[in-house]
């Protein structure tokens, strides 16, 4: 779960990171208000869950209340990547010496936190990392042992910090590492933190929190969905809502499996004779006919859909469950669409009668079944 | 590095759940020694004729079982498998799914101190093919021979196996590494393992987008590291970057982690690389004959 | 620093221990009030920072809101081991079933926090640990593993408790023992915790925080001198606030010392010699003069004491500074009280020769003092 | 057990303290080989021509260091002993006072796991008579022979180290263990160093009351476990149940932890109990001759 840059702010804040100040407006008079609060230049920042705001003129620099009034007015009326912007952050104005990258991650190859951290901050990061990997610090985070004062200080001295600086930095850098650890984190970022004349500010923020974490950060819950806005397109967001983990792609083959990989093997095969697959839908372990059957609806109901390919590997799900949620989907939403089912495994049998039954056809290897969905996609 | 063997004494921990019972009674049809069964508060009751205890410390002195596979709620999951760690379990099969990352890295750093063989957390489990299973994988699938399997996934890890066993080879043993970005067992630590299993003639190596854990498989087996033949699948060609496809550790980031690197990657190291699953097993088929 | 029992409670409350429906209150008319908003037969108990109020009769029941407020004004108007009673705990009486003891402390032989806990709890849990060790089950609890719900439900088991009783009891004992690592306490403690048909409820508890650790509590540093009453005299307390180490004793001796292992020592060499010790003082390392002579003075103005013996080992204590401080506290109070002094180590030259400059007798060994200091006070 | 001689090389962490800087001169004039000093945020200056670090790692890099005293205070404490400790600092002796009981846990715990020995804290620190100190006791005391000394206390410990060195003796290694409830050494670990100690020919082991430690080195002895002359002296006996003396460690708790227990423990176990420090010194003259 992303949270927008003001809520992250918001969590950086309560554990002591060093911000400018700031206030969230949600109309043009707001932030007009928020300039006069902090009473100093300020920028006035699109908040919204994609990346790229400042091309898309997102940014905006105001001197005066009355111009922060109409900068965010023009910043509220605008979409970025066709997203609404709801609320825009007015913020301090910094005056820049240096930018700072700083980042604590979740790395899969260490299996630990690791802490990414450079001299080269700001937008161009990326690029840095690719081209001139040497100026990125990599620290793994020893899970047993934590991350204690004088290893982040020693990470701030490989970036070439000292003395009060360096003692700066490293308090900045436990800091983050405690937002991750106690936010449970997948990515917390500072870029830029701003190297002013009186220290370090973190000008923006990031914050994903694991959703798997999210039953441990219930003032977060409230906001789960929303925050996908950006991220995922209208029907996956539907999706969501439903609980169902589903991709949207651009094709016309509806695709269901059990499984990750076989999902994902089962696009791949559609791909690979000549099919386009119109989504990803993974029902998981263990689906009910009422899981399967709302999955099958859901597919069903997309019109760009003109054929359905069901493959199931039965070992939790049962074929017959799979095949009764089938049947109930389509005799509710009375649809033709041509269906092919693939499925082995747990009550392979009945599933088979129970499909036949009701006219639908089944083939025995997701090779044949690709192929099938393919022909039908096509011809329909 | 521990895996099973016919001999292998099972705890089931949250054997009175709904899935763990259900596979308790798969995996002793299997021939699992599932010897006890483990929730905190429901000691004392039984799950299909197998005894349960409150904790895993009762069922080691009772049993003397020595391994562990957890259907234990994620919520609980982390105390359950450090749990079997200091009662000496090894291996421990962590089947549960959507277990916070921060306390799966705490999970196998604590496994790494101990030497604890962790499989999973989210993996279908493992198999030796014949003797014994803890997991969750269907028992009709698998036949005793001479492929070893190791798959980052569950179903498709069930559909080649299924194609191994359609041509007659049979498998080894059959490790699922679990589908989230933090596990306890990579590629190459079982290819290691595999590379000096007698009984293993040949690898099946199931892939799939997100992270480079098959890039480094297979810098492992271009240096050397492992010299038996190796067909892999990667699944996610389809998939669009930056969309978790299913598991939480399938996702293209930025360029990093396609299906199209790592399938270089392995291709360079001399594996077979099917077009589809069940181009592997009639690829090992044509190796090992 | 010792909390009392509703502070204590306000604790455990926070961390989730099952508490009985309860409310302080501060005059008779709360207590009324209180019973009002309980609702059901409660008991009143005096909140005093000593050990015996059963038995001094400051707990008492109550079965009306009017009894509640009769028995609170009694017990308001006592003295327990002549301290005031400020606050009573209007606490829901319970039905009790059994009494277990629970603990959490520091154990110095293991170097951890163990746990204590006994099927055999209440008042008399001192006689059973003496008597019949064997129903005291005792935990370590690894500091680098922590204390996790499997280690819990293990005790719970020792003690004999199955099923749900046994993890509601091991869920206490995890909460206790967050409550004493958060609290840094030394002693964290329920008993009783009281077994009743729906469960466990802690009836009393204590709360010993660490002093050293105060300052990770802020909200308790207000209350800090505070709650010395009842453990330190009047004198003690005063010393407390001036930030000295300082114990009353009965003897006519005045005893400062630098280093805890040598001024006992110096107390118990007097005794030796027939004297009497009328306090401990510790100047602890590298006293300045000014906090040398605040020690004399304060001993001095004890009408108690006939004679000061000052037995400094210089180290990073000087000698020259204990000389000057003596000198200016007799000085600043014109007494003439005899004063022993025993240095030796870092500047004694210059330190004796100040003090005999102000006709301040020196003695080289320690026993050679003493027995002087002893002569003196049966001079006096 | 790991602790010094003249070939130690010291680093001291918290140098620019107002402690750290005096003890530091005094331990460089007793020969201690201090060869760098850490405060972070100080790097790169000096303290009486002792270059400053902002990290351990640092100095021992420069400097080869293998040993730490702490000067830090409380509150840094515990981060300066395990950034020691990590940096393969062996012993670490922890000056400082007044650190939270729970840190000391949690630093001896992980002294215990990395296999160094921590002196403290809240200790006068340890010395090889003649050779080197990491400690804050008075050089002119101590002289070069053959007495071992175990302490809890401080001024107490130079008291008799002071008594043992004008009785013509002189002492082999002294240690402070710290005056706090729990530290990282006890007495029995010293006994049992001191026992293969070929230079240490006898032992002084100076106690107080609070904790069993003491009856705990007694029973050692008493079951053969220390067979050197022992001379004891225990501080407290004119002391009240309840009241911490001084020492955060030093208070009779109920009937336990008495000066008398203690006394008659070690006493039954064969050794010399003085009535006052300085008989301990002349308890030893007469067996040392």
């Amino acid at each position: 779960m992303k949270l927008l840059e003001y809520e992250a702010k918001e969590v950086f804040r309560r554990y002591g990171v060093p911000l400018g100040a700031s206030a969230v407006a949600s109309t043009p008079e707001e932030a007009r208000d928020a300039f006069t609060k902090i009473g100093k230049p300020v920028v006035v920042k699109a908040q919204v869950g994609v990346g790229g705001r400042g091309k898309a003129g997102g940014i905006k620099p105001a001197d005066t209340p009355e111009q922060a009034q109409s900068v965010a007015k023009q910043i509220l009326a605008m979409r970025i990547k066709d997203l609404p912007i709801r609320k825009v952050l007015v913020e301090e104005r910094l005056t820049i010496q240096h930018e700072v990258y700083l980042g604590v991650i979740v790395d899969r190859a260490s299996r630990c936190f690791i802490i990414l951290a450079s001299r080269e901050g700001g937008v161009n990061i990326e690029e840095v990392a690719a081209k001139t990997p040497e100026k990125i610090v990599k620290y793994n985070i020893d899970p047993l042992r934590g991350f204690r004062s004088y290893h982040a200080n020693g990470v701030a001295k490989r970036l070439g910090y000292n003395g009060k600086k360096m003692q700066q930095l490293g308090d900045i850098l436990m800091k983050l590492y405690r937002v991750a650890y106690e936010m449970d984190a997948e990515l917390t970022e500072i870029n830029p933190l701003v190297e002013t004349a009186d220290g370090f500010i973190a000008a923006d923020a990031r914050l994903n929190v694991d959703n798997n974490a999210l039953y441990r950060h219930k003032e977060l819950e409230a906001k789960f969905l929303e925050s996908f806005e950006g991220e995922l397109t209208p029907r996956e967001m539907e999706a969501r809502a439903m609980d169902l983990t589903y991709v949207e792609l651009n094709g016309d083959i509806g695709i269901i499996g059990n499984g990750a990989g076989l999902t994902m093997a089962t696009l791949d095969t559609v791909m690979l004779y000549g099919g386009h697959a119109g989504n990803f839908l993974d029902l998981g372990g263990g689906a009910n006919p009422e899981r399967i059957g709302k999955a099958v609806e859901f597919v069903l109901k997309d019109n760009r859909v003109k054929a359905l390919f069901v493959n199931v590997l039965g070992g939790i799900t049962r074929c017959d469950d799979t095949a009764k949620g089938i049947i109930d989907a389509r005799k509710k939403l009375n649809d033709t669409k041509p269906i092919v089912v693939r499925m082995m495994g747990t009550n392979e049998e009945e599933g088979k009668r129970l499909l036949h039954g009701a006219g639908i056809e089944t083939d025995d290897t997701m090779e044949e079944a690709a192929q099938k969905a393919v022909n039908l996609a096509k011809g329909a | 590095m521990k895996l099973i063997n016919k001999e292998t004494k099972v705890v089931v921990q949250g054997i009175t759940g709904t899935q763990g019972r259900f596979h308790t009674a798969r995996m002793k049809e299997y021939g699992t020694k599932v010897v006890a069964g483990v929730t905190p508060g429901r000691g004392g009751q039984e799950v299909d004729s197998t005894p349960v205890y409150d904790t895993v410390a009762e069922a080691k002195e009772k049993h003397g079982c020595d391994a562990s596979i957890i259907f234990v709620p994620a919520g609980g999951a982390l105390d359950a498998a450090l749990e079997a760690m200091e009662a000496g379990m090894d291996p421990v099969v962590v089947i549960t799914e959507g277990i916070p990352v921060r306390d799966t890295i705490e999970l196998v750093a604590r496994a790494r101190q101990l030497g604890t063989t962790v499989v999973g957390p989210n993996t279908p489990g493992l198999i030796k093919a014949g003797e014994s299973k803890m997991g969750i994988m269907p028992n009709q699938v698998f036949k005793r021979g001479s492929v070893g399997i190791i798959s980052r996934s569950g179903t498709l890890f069930y559909e080649i196996a299924a194609h191994v066993t359609n041509q007659g080879l049979g498998e080894s043993t059959c490790v699922g590494l679990g589908g989230d970005p933090v596990v306890g067992l990579d590629y190459i630590e079982l290819l290691k393992w595999f590379q000096k299993d007698s009984e293993t003639k040949a690898v099946a190596l199931i892939g799939e987008i997100g992270g480079d854990a098959e890039e480094k498989a297979a810098d492992f087996i271009a240096v050397g590291g492992f010299t038996k033949p190796v067909a892999a699948y990667i699944a996610g060609r389809a998939a669009i970057p930056g969309k978790r496809m299913g598991h939480a550790g399938a996702i293209i980031q930025g360029s990093a982690g396609t299906a199209d690197s790592k399938m270089n990657a392995l291709r360079g190291a001399g594996a077979f690389i099917g077009e589809q699953p069940v181009d592997v097993a009639k690829a090992l088929k044509k190796v090992l004959g």
